[in-house]
């Protein structure tokens, strides 16, 4: 496939801005401005951005505890994004998610999600429902490579192909599950193998080409759109900074060079070059796309700093909808 | 008089799925064998007849992935009822009902509406032993998010299934098993009961008997049993377990002075002693006796039926519970 | 493979004793004098057979809701198993768990179970275990094609593999979960698609075929003994009752003309003719062998009508293990 | 003085496992990132560098599988310890735990022994949201065939941890994150501490408060500001909560004749419900006041530190709810 430039900077800027919020929100981790866990997805940008490229703002995705990347590459707010990291009351789950819940229901962005492999069938019943009403909207369950070794995984992926359903199974492989490598988990290598267990086709892709991904992408997508069931994509791609947080907690799990070798493929850097190889982008246009998100990224923080926690009388509210249905 | 059709508690779940299921074209079933075959107790027979494979769907055996599917469809605007045969069986669906369906919504800052309803069939007496016979209502009530419904008879079934089918949340549906062919007059047009209001089945002066579900009627029969003995029960079914009709509980309590819970349940951790601690909380002073709780022993549900009808509370030991608490002064 | 006569006869009485616990049973519960649900083995008497006739005694099994079967194939003795099933002291569990529970620890028969798919993590515990204390002890996880549709199946399958374990998987594919066809709740044909998912080799048999079976399980489970790790094996096979019970419950979810095919096909008839063509056996030999299993059926049902129902003071023992350990 | 050399709570946890572990050839572990990496809180740090991977297993993220070959393991003779990260997680392995290892033995008919012990951590006050900070132990109370432990303080982790080891039932060992940096004199002996035996740690004579793992610590704190109001009040850290040391907390009930019983989970349906009707069934005659039930209200646990420390329980909602109960007449 071939794609136009304006894409290709649609792509590229999902990506940054994926990058910036990112970076930002491990600066203000490593600063103790906030609160719980936060898992990075810097370095795996091109996979959350040629998959969401693919897909329309009515279209679904289910996520991971990884889910800014997902968020942002849907279209997500930076302030909202930001405020809920920091558990105030105007981001996205008031203050009440924080990272491992953010979501945004009106992008169809069904929830990062704290528990491995649960994403996935809350993304099959999306597709259902989908298939159901018939407007030929799509969903698409990121999940990590560790995730594909969980019962719910496999529930999602057997039911979606047995109900034919318009589901895109999009495998973000990083080699890791937290602190232990995928060779001590699984016996195979790639996780794409799995597919052909539930009767759907799949392809690997590299993950650090954002282009690569997006053609993938589209292809499944279609497929899906078009009738033709559940696909899946396996995604190579890194993760560069910790499980966790930014660093290492002192561990080794990973060797310098490792880092050192994925880091080179920078999936927005080679990217970049590639753009300007072709003629589509200068570097100019590039220092002015950087410099533009990172004011919003910097207005993201300052409205979150800005921005007051919610109080104690909001801990019982939202538990319930209280009205009941309409008929 | 339309008053007077009766239907079986199944009949009377079908009637209010089929009735939901005219009314919003949202609403559709999911689980395990209920589509050709109707369910393996029949509660969802001729409903794939009638409404299509489209929306009465045979799934996998995959709980999780069951519901799952009720909360994605859910959260993205139908009005799923997805079924998990054997209540036995919400512990393999565990996460997604505890940590998914729950607390979407919250998690979510409020930005989610799941008006999915899981149904089920709890409940011992068929010698199916330990598997396959658990009252677990306890472990759903502890969990906010959720609400919960048991009812005991098929006028109940009929309104609060359909209440369950028209509310916004996730609630769990809970039929007892031995209750299936219970036959009572159930009318024609199609009605809720609102979820979180009990019911006062028997009004008395002497005693409050608590019990919902199979204990319910297990509680009528210990009631004309004691009537004879010159002790007159007030029998509660609160019907929906969370939220719990608290004030129903609390006024009848403050009446009678004396209170017995009977669950079906293992005793230690049930619905039980929340009703007897806001009981004791909240009626102290009117209390001339501690709230007596019904339940069945520590162990796990045995399949000979030698030991199962013993195991599981009936109108016997209610009525023992109801004489103890009568004679403590 | 070529087997001794000794090994066909030893095979043909699994599968007799299976045939004549399984039709005693079902006349039994058509009586009405069985309390509870029932799951017939009748029509896949190879399976089990083939497969625990490759077994020592200290192997261990896990089964299924279908349980019977495996425990009269890993020896299970008549009298207990009847007695259980009636609900009676004597019984294997002492009437706590009847047929659902069925088990003789002592025989490593780790259970039937009650819930779906349970049953193979539990293997891969056993599995564990004998890898671990290196006596060259083998795990067979007994399940059906309905049952690898659920998560625990996936998790042991997977889980096995990473840890390079012991132990055979033993697909018992009789094209039904309950009355649901498998075509409805998966996309694939053949169960055994799933095993590269895992990274394990995986085989299809003619589950009516004893010694097919049987070769089969030689190799898989000579392969785990030697530290080869784990495999699968699908049989396709079929029951001749319904789901539970004898009866189809007035509802037809399989045509007559099917059942019949398949029963044309039974795996101790088409075996006793391959064995008398072949010279091994006589008319006579199996007559004879019928004429004794028969009576210990009889015995084993008046020994089980005979004996006592436990008494409610049983209830509550067995729930736990009074001692502590040793150390 | 040996007894004088302290630990941290997670070191004790520690020093329990890899004594056991020197004792006893066939107690393993197996959990998510428990090898090299030692566990995401440090409890199994250095265990496989001591024992070698045989016996401290990696696995993959399969909780159910986890469970499982626990279950598997112990009944055919090991002694394993699995670990399970999270105790939300429980929610995804709970058929393992609630249908299997509970209840192997039951409906074996006793032909069976698990001497497997479940680890975890559970709690909140990390700001870690609703899914990975929650108390669930009243869901696992309620299941016979568990037992189920929650210490408070090194010395009972080291003690208890070890009890959980040696004992021939499923255990479940929860370890409150929040107290896992909490130091203390610790015996470098292997030493148990029997299961189902509560402690007093504070004795006193106008309250009891019993409460367990992190909420015994906010009990001390509660109990020393009482103290100076004048109210001298009685702690009761049962520390095993299945199976629970009762005659203790009635025997301290009878002699205080007010108690206010303090969980960090969600009020409704906790296991606070179960000790407060036991006390008022078994102690009826000699309350002055209800007994009260300190927990968290009823939502999710909430990830804004603005929220969730309004929502945990602490010091102050323990001596506020004393104080009430002790202004009751
Ligand atoms: C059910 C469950 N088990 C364990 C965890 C802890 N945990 C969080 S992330 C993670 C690793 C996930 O690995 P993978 O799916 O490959 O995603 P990645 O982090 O590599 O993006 C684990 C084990 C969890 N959150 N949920
Ligand atoms: C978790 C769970 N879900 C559903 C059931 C109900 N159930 C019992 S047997 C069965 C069908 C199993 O099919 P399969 O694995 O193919 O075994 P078969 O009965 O064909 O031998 C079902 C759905 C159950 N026992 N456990
Ligand atoms: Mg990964
Ligand atoms: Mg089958």
């Amino acid at each position: 496939m071939d794609f136009s430039s304006a894409k290709q900077f649609d792509l590229h800027r999902r990506m940054v801005r994926i990058r910036l919020f990112e970076e930002a929100a491990g600066r203000l981790a490593e600063a103790n401005k906030l609160p719980g866990f936060l898992h990075l997805y810097v370095g795996e940008e091109a996979v959350a951005s040629g998959v969401c490229g693919a897909l329309n703002d009515d279209d679904h995705i289910t996520s991971t505890h990884r889910g800014h990347g997902h968020l942002v590459a849907k279209g997500g707010d930076f302030n909202r994004m930001m405020a809920e990291l920091m558990g105030k009351s105007t981001g996205y789950c008031k203050g009440k998610g924080g990272s491992m819940h953010i979501s945004d229901t009106s992008l169809g962005m069904l929830g990062a999600n704290g528990i491995v492999g649960a994403g996935s069938p809350i993304a099959v019943g999306a597709a259902f429902a989908n298939k159901y009403r018939g407007r030929g909207q799509v969903a698409v369950a990121f999940f990590g490579d560790g995730s594909t070794n969980i019962g719910a995984f496999h529930e999602a992926a057997n039911m979606a192909c047995a109900l034919h359903l318009p589901i895109v199974f999009a495998c973000e492989n990083n080699e890791y599950g937290e602190f232990t490598p995928r060779d001590k988990t699984m016996a195979i290598t790639d996780v794409v193998d799995r597919a052909a267990g539930y009767g759907m086709p799949g392809v690997i892709v590299d993950g650090m080409d954002v282009i690569a991904v997006h053609e993938a992408a589209v292809e499944a997508v279609e497929r899906a759109r078009q009738g033709g069931g559940p696909s899946m994509i396996e995604a190579k791609t890194y993760r560069f900074y910790n499980h966790h947080g930014v660093q290492n907690l002192g561990l080794k799990y990973r060797s310098d060079e490792e880092v050192a070798v994925w880091k080179l493929r920078d999936p927005i850097f080679t990217f970049e070059d590639r753009m300007i190889e072709n003629g589509v982008a200068t570097r100019a246009n590039f220092d002015d796309i950087w410099a533009e998100l990172r004011a919003d990224i910097d207005n993201a923080i300052q409205f979150a700093e800005d921005s007051p926690y919610p109080t104690p009388d909001q801990i019982t509210v939202n538990v319930y909808t209280s009205m009941t249905g309409a008929n | 008089m339309s008053d007077e059709r009766k239907l079986t508690y199944a009949q009377a779940f079908n009637e209010a799925v089929s009735q939901m299921m005219e009314a919003d074209p949202d609403v559709f079933c999911a689980g395990e064998d209920i589509g050709a075959f109707g369910g393996v107790f029949g509660t969802f027979a001729g409903l794939q007849a009638k409404f299509g494979e489209k929306r009465v769907v045979d799934t996998p055996i995959s709980e999780q992935a069951i519901v799952g599917l009720g909360v994605g469809a859910s959260v993205t605007g139908l009005r799923p009822i997805v079924d998990l045969m054997f209540m036995d069986f919400i512990c393999v669906a565990f996460d997604q009902i505890v940590n998914q369906a729950a607390k979407l919504k919250y998690m979510f800052g409020g930005d989610a509406t799941l008006p999915m309803t899981i149904t089920t069939a709890g409940g011992g007496g068929l010698s199916a032993a330990a598997q396959h016979s658990q009252s677990l209502e306890a472990l759903l009530c502890h969990i906010p998010g959720l609400k919960v419904v048991m009812p005991s008879n098929p006028y109940d079934m009929k309104g609060l299934m359909i209440s369950c089918i028209k509310e916004n949340n996730p609630t769990v549906m809970i039929k007892h098993k031995r209750l299936l062919g219970m036959s009572a007059p159930v009318p024609t047009e199609a009605y809720g009961i609102p979820l979180g209001k009990g019911n006062i089945i028997r009004p008395g002066k002497d005693v409050t008997i608590v019990a919902y579900a199979r204990m319910a009627n297990e509680a009528i029969s210990a009631a004309k049993e004691l009537a004879e003995e010159g002790i007159d029960c007030e029998i509660i079914d609160p019907r929906t377990l969370q939220p719990l009709d608290t004030d129903l509980i609390i006024d009848s309590a403050k009446k009678t002075n004396r209170v017995v819970v009977a669950q079906e349940a293992v005793r230690f951790g049930g619905l039980g002693a929340e009703i007897a601690s806001q009981i004791q909380e909240l009626a102290f002073d009117y209390l001339d006796a501690p709230v007596s709780r019904i339940g069945a022993p520590f162990s796990p549900v045995p399949f000979s039926p030698a030991l199962e009808s013993q195991y599981i509370p009936d109108a016997k030991s209610i009525a023992k519970g109801v004489r103890d608490v009568m004679a403590r002064r």
